[in-house]
């Protein structure tokens, strides 16, 4: 038994959670989200560097909660992706946080106080593709776009694979009105990654599950990325720096620049 | 299956001089749905509503689309035409054809093709409209004013003789505020009790009006027509039937050494005590910080002498829960002291004193009968200088705004000043003098010219003590700037104004916006300057802004008029455009996920949680919930709903959606 | 582009903009008639998606307006919309969607001579862009599908 | 330990004694001053009436300069350099174009995070704990420390002590023993560079400071200034002609105070280059230790 096993075998046995997320071996030798409620269980937990979906994707999820009290076995983003589904009510309970500390020791954080010191700040992304596009005239950005967009098949990825796309029914599912049509389209697929994006704004904790998750290679994460970095600029806000802050679209300031108002 | 009239208003020629209306109505006539459309002179005159209502009766319409005036203008009288054809007014919309068409557009078929686009959106709108019924929230016809100053005084006087009940609630022992501490009253001159003590008495005996001294609001819940209101009634451990007001226990008490508030520490109190004389209730109170009985757990000669056996050391706060329909606040102002200054000496100086103190001084009730005596050695003071601007107007302070009062009762203790001490001489330095009222600047003018107060325009940058006299070093920038340094026996600062203590806890405890400087906020400041955001809870006096004695009568006068013109129905009715959060079959309930993103957004705090729960009490769900009573209908919450579970009445998604389509769309 | 004649939807706030287009009237300032109004109780209500939906469905250019900071009608409405505008604006521009076809202003309910300015201004600049090919391009196909569905 | 420090030009002219008092206590305390390299004039009072970029670009050179040697922290003597390089620090920050245009004006990179700090302030960070162990000699007078208007104003700007009534100076003379009297002209103005025009207005000005610490018993009058040091003490004949009077109060460096205390000597703390002579009576505090021990106590 490992650190990570032995622990989350004690969880297990004093009761204090029901439920461990964490990482297990798959077919094909492949790693995938394990859920464990025994003991016994918790000598398939494995942690390397294959591990890196963010689990708090299974948070929200009606048949996790049933287990009453999770503990999670976290990286960064999922502390984040905690902070931020506390922010908006989402959690029932308190999760437990099963994180790696820079001594590689396994950490239990108990309260969302303690997920939140142990969350590191760093709201700046700065990936290559981000600024390469930056650097792009208008026309070639609406080009490089377009050429991604034309690959999208609608099938929801990667709103399944993120965190914080919890919805129930989602603005795409409304037919009342039809806000976006439900065959994928040019101008269809457009507004559905505006508006995926916009649902983001200020909550995205770039974790890039969904672009991971697109199996046409979108790199839809950057959209989110830019929206985080130009939301710091602009308005000094992390998401999930607190998970007592208000949203920054819920929010505003006197005195936010409005220099594009005539 | 929608069946559309559409009524075409020429507005004599103002819409047909340009828009071609006859095409107009021709045209729309084509749209699926449209049943009849017709054009006419003058819509808005009686044959041309009786031409609606008879065409809804005869061609069975469900919804009307008038094209003409703004519907600014209009759609009230529109509105009204649909009900008395007995269809739902919020069926009937108005196309903008006049001010938004006919009069900035020349005449051209370009016109005529913008009129006809105007109204098909509203026809394809409408065809989303629904019945709506204005909101009916029932009205609790009892009235909580917060604090008993002449503000509080004057809203519970108007209220209660308007034959309603009334519950006002002061945290100190007594009613009557600052205007109880003051000495004469400007520009008048007359006796500042004289004229309010009667009205003190008169909420004493009011049988409408219940008074809670002492008591504070620890809590409030509910809504317009609707509050739950918790009061703490402080323990005064005194069993209050029982004491007579023998005042007894005051001249027996021993601690005599405290600092008395309400002579501003110019004197002394006891223990037990009633603030001043004149108090309503007459009634002591122990101040349990300074009482030896309660410090040192000795003494009781209160209880021992008291011949009514009133006093109770044993008595605890008391809670007290009120059902109030509506609330009035007015929690008044305090003013910065002497301390705040550091160029003024930190407040070190014993014979630098604000206005307040000055006015306890100049009070025939005053801790020195009304003698102007100094502070440090109680002689009569020869030269004093009044800063009539110490705080206020300077933004370095903290403070850019003007406190108001300050031109006028300064001008005041000059006078009174001169009144008392004839060989006496007041100095004033000012910024501006600002008199504006009603024999106002007469006033000031009375102090300069027959009184003889030097006034002198510039400010003071610094005092300082030397060999016992107060040296007050200015400009006079009507002299050219030239430095000022006058030696002086007494500097009276008249300070800013500022909200009074413990205000933002209590728009917190009460929903209600508030100023940088924790003043309270109106609801706008023109139109609705008694009204707070938060319906059903009305401003009165200086805790909205500095005002003066009649401008917060007037305030208060005005905020119960808003209390007793809602407590005028025992329904209260509500415009409908609002909105609400859809509810759906389970195992959803609503597509809402509570996120409460939409709750911050929210300027009327209409938006709380809704718990969701199964037959054994079991929460399923929370979602969010918007209270009808309070939502205003701006929307905000609708455009910042992700899941748009979150719609309004009027301008809902499937309406304004359908307004774009058609708008751009040739159908 | 000859006779381009622009398409250009206005969204506006009841209380200020569309007050302020109403004294234009009153005032009888003439402006272009490529715009049209569409009123919102405030701008904290208007969509984003709905501006996208205008430009689906052929709009050349979009304005949107309301009260003035401090003037709202329900206080914050215009302080949230225009926060929402800055980030809306940050992503449109990072697609490739020319931000210069949606016009923000504030017009109060006093500003007739100001909306007229705005509109004219608004109608010359989307008539120097020309139409907005890009997007009604990819538009073409979802509203063939619409019409073929009978839908609006 | 070591920390920047840029000295000014007052320090290598007429405010000699005050770079010599500064040096003498750093090296007492083992503080190694690293001068910044190729600095250059911050501006003083001329260039900001003058030219606004050129008053910030003049200060913003010598931060560069300091952020290019590595330095993080740097001490300023000079209350007018200190003013000086402390607002074109405080004004860049607020304004991200005014920034670029400085720093291509003085074509050096500039980030502004290099601390700013007076001599007060160094004493007290770097000094005063350490300052108990190293006394030696004891002040036995009443003195009135003034502060002047630079090292305090704008407070916006600077953020340095109480506005109206500064404190820093007064609790390191009370640790030195001395009485620090409660007076009106902590802050009032000298006349500052008006010495050479107006010498006149200087006189009326600085008698007054001088007339009000007479007059309330001081014995000496502590500063942290080149300029009023200069206006005080250079120009006391123009003073006691103008007010009538003959004082002989000194005027003294507080860091020439701080040497005295700790036993250094009056000419490496520069005190013979004073035209009012410092005659200050001190106590070895080997006698009177417990009189100092009481002191320090009652100050806690």
């Amino acid at each position: 038994m490992n650190k990570l096993q032995t622990l989350a075998g004690e969880l297990l046995d004093n009761k204090e959670v029901s439920l461990i997320i964490g990482y297990q071996k798959g077919a094909n030798n492949k790693t995938r989200a394990a859920f464990i409620s025994t003991s016994e269980d918790s000598k398939n937990l494995i942690f390397d560097d294959t591990c890196k979906q963010n689990l708090a994707v299974y948070l929200s999820k009606k048949e996790i909660n049933k287990f009453g009290k999770i503990a999670i076995v976290c990286q960064q983003t999922t502390l984040k992706s905690i902070i931020v589904l506390t922010s908006e009510y989402q959690l029932s309970e308190n999760i437990f946080a099963i994180i790696l500390d820079k001594e590689n020791n396994w950490q239990c954080l108990k309260t969302v106080e303690e997920i939140s010191n142990f969350s590191e700040s760093n709201s700046q992304t700065n990936s290559t593709s981000l600024e390469l596009i930056e650097k792009m005239t208008l026309e070639e950005r609406w080009n490089y776009w377009q050429d991604q967009f034309s690959k999208c098949f609608k099938c929801y990825a990667c709103r399944a694979a993120c965190p914080l796309c919890y919805c129930d029914r989602c603005t795409v599912e409304n037919n009342q009105p039809q806000w976006i049509s439900i065959p994928s389209s040019k101008v269809g697929n457009l507004e559905w990654h505006i508006m995926r994006a916009m649902h983001l704004a200020g909550r995205c904790i770039n974790c890039n599950a969904c672009a991971e998750a697109c199996p046409q290679g979108i790199p839809l994460n950057i959209l989110t990325q830019k929206l985080t970095n130009d939301i710091f600029n602009d308005f000094k806000y992390t998401p999930g720096k607190s998970s007592t802050q208000t949203n920054v679209l819920s929010t505003f300031d006197v005195k936010d620049k409005e220099n594009f108002i005539k | 299956m929608a069946r559309i009239g559409v009524f075409i208003c020429h507005c004599g020629e103002n819409i047909s001089s340009t828009v071609d209306v006859v095409n107009v109505a021709d045209e729309i006539a084509k749209i699926p749905g449209v049943v009849h459309s017709v054009d006419y002179k003058y819509m808005c005159s009686d044959p041309g509503q009786t031409l609606i209502i008879e065409a809804i009766k005869e061609h069975k319409l469900t919804g009307v689309i008038v094209g003409a005036c703004s519907p600014r203008m209009h759609e009230g009288t529109f509105r009204k035409a649909l009900e008395v054809a007995g269809l739902n007014p919020y069926m009937c919309e108005m196309a903008n054809l006049r001010e938004h068409c006919s009069w900035v557009h020349e005449k051209s078929q370009k016109t005529t093709n913008k009129a006809y686009d105007l109204v098909k959106m509203l026809v394809e709108k409408v065809k989303h409209n629904e019945s709506l019924h204005s909101i009916k929230v029932p009205v609790t016809k009892t009235a909580l004013v917060i604090g008993g100053g002449v503000a509080g005084i004057q809203a519970s006087l108007d209220i209660a003789n308007a034959g309603h009940n009334v519950f006002l609630i002061e945290r100190e022992p007594s009613i009557g505020g600052h205007m109880s501490q003051l000495s004469e009253t400007f520009p008048t001159l007359d006796c500042s009790q004289c004229i309010l003590t009667p009205r003190m008495v008169e909420i004493a005996q009011h049988p409408n009006i219940t008074l809670y001294t002492y008591s504070e609001v620890e809590k409030v819940e509910g809504f317009i027509g609707n509050f739950k209101v918790t009061i703490r009634k402080k323990a005064k451990s005194l069993d209050e039937k029982a004491c007579t007001g023998c005042g007894l226990c005051i001249t027996k008490c021993p601690n005599k050494k405290i600092p008395n508030e309400f002579e501003q520490g110019l004197g002394n109190r006891t223990a037990i005590y009633v603030p001043f004389p004149q108090a309503v209730p007459n009634k002591p109170v122990i101040d349990k910080i300074n009482c030896t009985y309660y410090t040192k757990g000795k003494c009781k000669i209160c209880e021992k002498v008291c011949p009514t056996k009133a006093i109770r050391f044993d008595q605890e706060d008391e809670l007290v829960e009120l059902q109030i329909g509506a609330i009035v606040l007015a929690t008044g102002f305090d003013i910065k002291k002497t301390d705040f200054f550091p160029e003024y000496g930190y407040g070190k100086y014993k014979d630098i004193i604000d206005g307040l103190q000055f006015e306890r001084l100049a009070s025939a009730s005053g801790p020195t009968a009304g003698a102007i005596r100094r502070p440090s050695d109680g002689k009569e003071p020869k030269t004093i200088v009044f800063l009539a601007c110490a705080g206020s107007r300077d933004s370095a302070k903290g403070i850019p705004y003007c406190s108001k009062i300050c031109c006028m009762y300064t001008a005041k203790h000059a006078m009174l000043y001169q009144h008392k001490v004839h060989d006496g001489k007041a100095y004033i330095f000012y910024m501006d003098i600002r008199a504006a009222g009603k024999n106002y600047d007469e006033f000031t003018r009375r102090a300069i010219e027959e009184d003889g107060a030097n006034y002198i325009r510039g400010r003071v940058s610094r005092i300082y003590e030397r060999n016992g006299k107060l040296i007050v070093v200015g400009a006079d920038t009507l002299m050219g700037a030239v430095p000022v340094e006058i030696e002086a026996d007494m500097v009276v600062l008249a300070t800013a104004a500022i909200s009074s203590k413990g205000s933002e806890d209590l728009a917190q405890k009460l929903h209600v916006s508030y100023d940088q400087y924790h003043f309270f906020a109106e609801a706008h400041p023109k139109l609705k300057p008694v009204e707070t955001n938060t319906a059903g809870i009305m401003l009165a006096g200086a805790c909205q802004s500095p005002k003066d004695i009649p401008e917060s009568v007037s305030a208060a006068s005005g905020a119960a008029s808003k209390v007793i013109g809602l407590f005028s129905n025992s329904e209260l009715s509500r415009d409908p455009l609002i909105a609400y959060v859809n509810k759906s079959a389970p195992p959803i309930f609503s597509t809402c996920v509570g996120c409460f993103i939409c709750e911050s957004v929210c300027p009327y705090n209409a938006i709380g949680h809704e718990e969701i729960k199964d037959r054994d009490g079991v929460i399923i769900k929370t979602i969010a919930y918007i209270n009808p009573s309070l939502c205003q209908g701006c929307g905000t919450c609708v455009a910042i709903c992700r899941t748009k579970s979150i719609d309004i009445h009027g301008y809902s998604n499937k309406q304004v959606y359908t307004e774009v389509i058609s708008l751009l769309n040739d159908i | 582009m000859e006779n381009f004649e622009p398409k250009i939807v206005a969204f506006v706030c009841n209380w200020c903009t569309y007050a302020g287009a109403d004294l234009t009237g009153t005032s009888r300032i003439k402006y272009s008639a490529n715009v049209k109004i569409i009123r919102f109780p405030c701008t904290g209500r208007i969509d984003f998606m709905l501006l996208l939906k205008a430009f689906a469905n052929g709009a050349d250019g979009i304005m949107v307006s309301g009260c003035h900071p401090n003037d709202c009608h329900y206080t914050s409405g215009n302080f949230h919309a225009r926060r929402r505008w800055i980030v809306f604006r940050t992503l449109l521009d990072f697609l490739g969607i020319d931000t210069k076809r949606i016009v923000f202003s504030w017009v109060s309910a006093a500003e007739g001579v100001k909306w007229a300015e705005m509109v004219n201004n608004t109608v010359s600049e989307i008539i120097k862009l020309g139409p907005y090919k890009e997007y009604q391009e990819i538009a073409k196909e979802y509203l063939q599908n619409n019409e073929e569905d009978g839908n609006e | 330990m070591k920390i920047g420090f840029y000295p000014g030009c007052s320090l290598s002219g007429t405010a000699r004694e005050y770079n010599e008092s500064v040096v003498a206590i750093a090296n007492a305390f083992q503080i190694e001053l690293i001068t910044i390299s190729d600095w250059n004039c911050c501006g003083a009072t001329a260039a900001h009436n003058i030219n606004k970029i050129l008053s910030l670009s003049l200060p913003a050179r010598i931060l560069a300069l300091a952020e290019k040697d590595g330095l993080t922290e740097i001490v300023v003597p000079c209350a007018a350099c200190y003013n000086r390089l402390a607002s074109a620090k405080y004004h860049l920050e607020e304004n991200e174009e005014l920034k670029n245009e400085v720093t291509q004006t003085i074509e050096l990179d500039y980030t502004g995070n290099v601390q700013i700090i007076n001599v007060i302030q160094f004493i007290e960070k770097y000094i005063l704990n350490k300052l108990e162990k190293k006394l030696e000699k004891t002040f036995l007078q009443k003195v009135a420390c003034y502060y002047g208007c630079l090292l305090v104003r704008p407070n916006k700007v600077l953020s340095f002590d109480r506005e109206e009534d500064p404190l820093l100076m007064d609790n390191v003379m009370k640790k030195l023993g001395a009485d620090s009297i409660d007076w009106a002209f902590k802050t009032e103005c000298c006349g500052a560079g008006f010495s050479v025009s107006q010498t006149e207005t200087v006189a009326r000005l600085s008698g007054k400071i001088i007339e009000d610490a007479v007059l309330r018993g001081a014995e000496a009058i502590i500063v942290a200034c080149p300029m009023c040091h200069s206006n005080l003490d250079m120009r006391r004949k123009e003073i006691n002609n103008y007010m009538n009077t003959k004082t002989d109060i000194p005027v003294i460096y507080i860091t020439q105070a701080i040497g005295l205390a700790i036993g250094l000597s009056e000419k490496d703390l520069g005190i013979h280059r004073h035209f009012v002579p410092v005659n200050l009576k001190m106590e070895t505090l080997t006698e009177n230790k417990h009189i100092i021990e009481n002191l320090v106590k009652t100050e806690e």
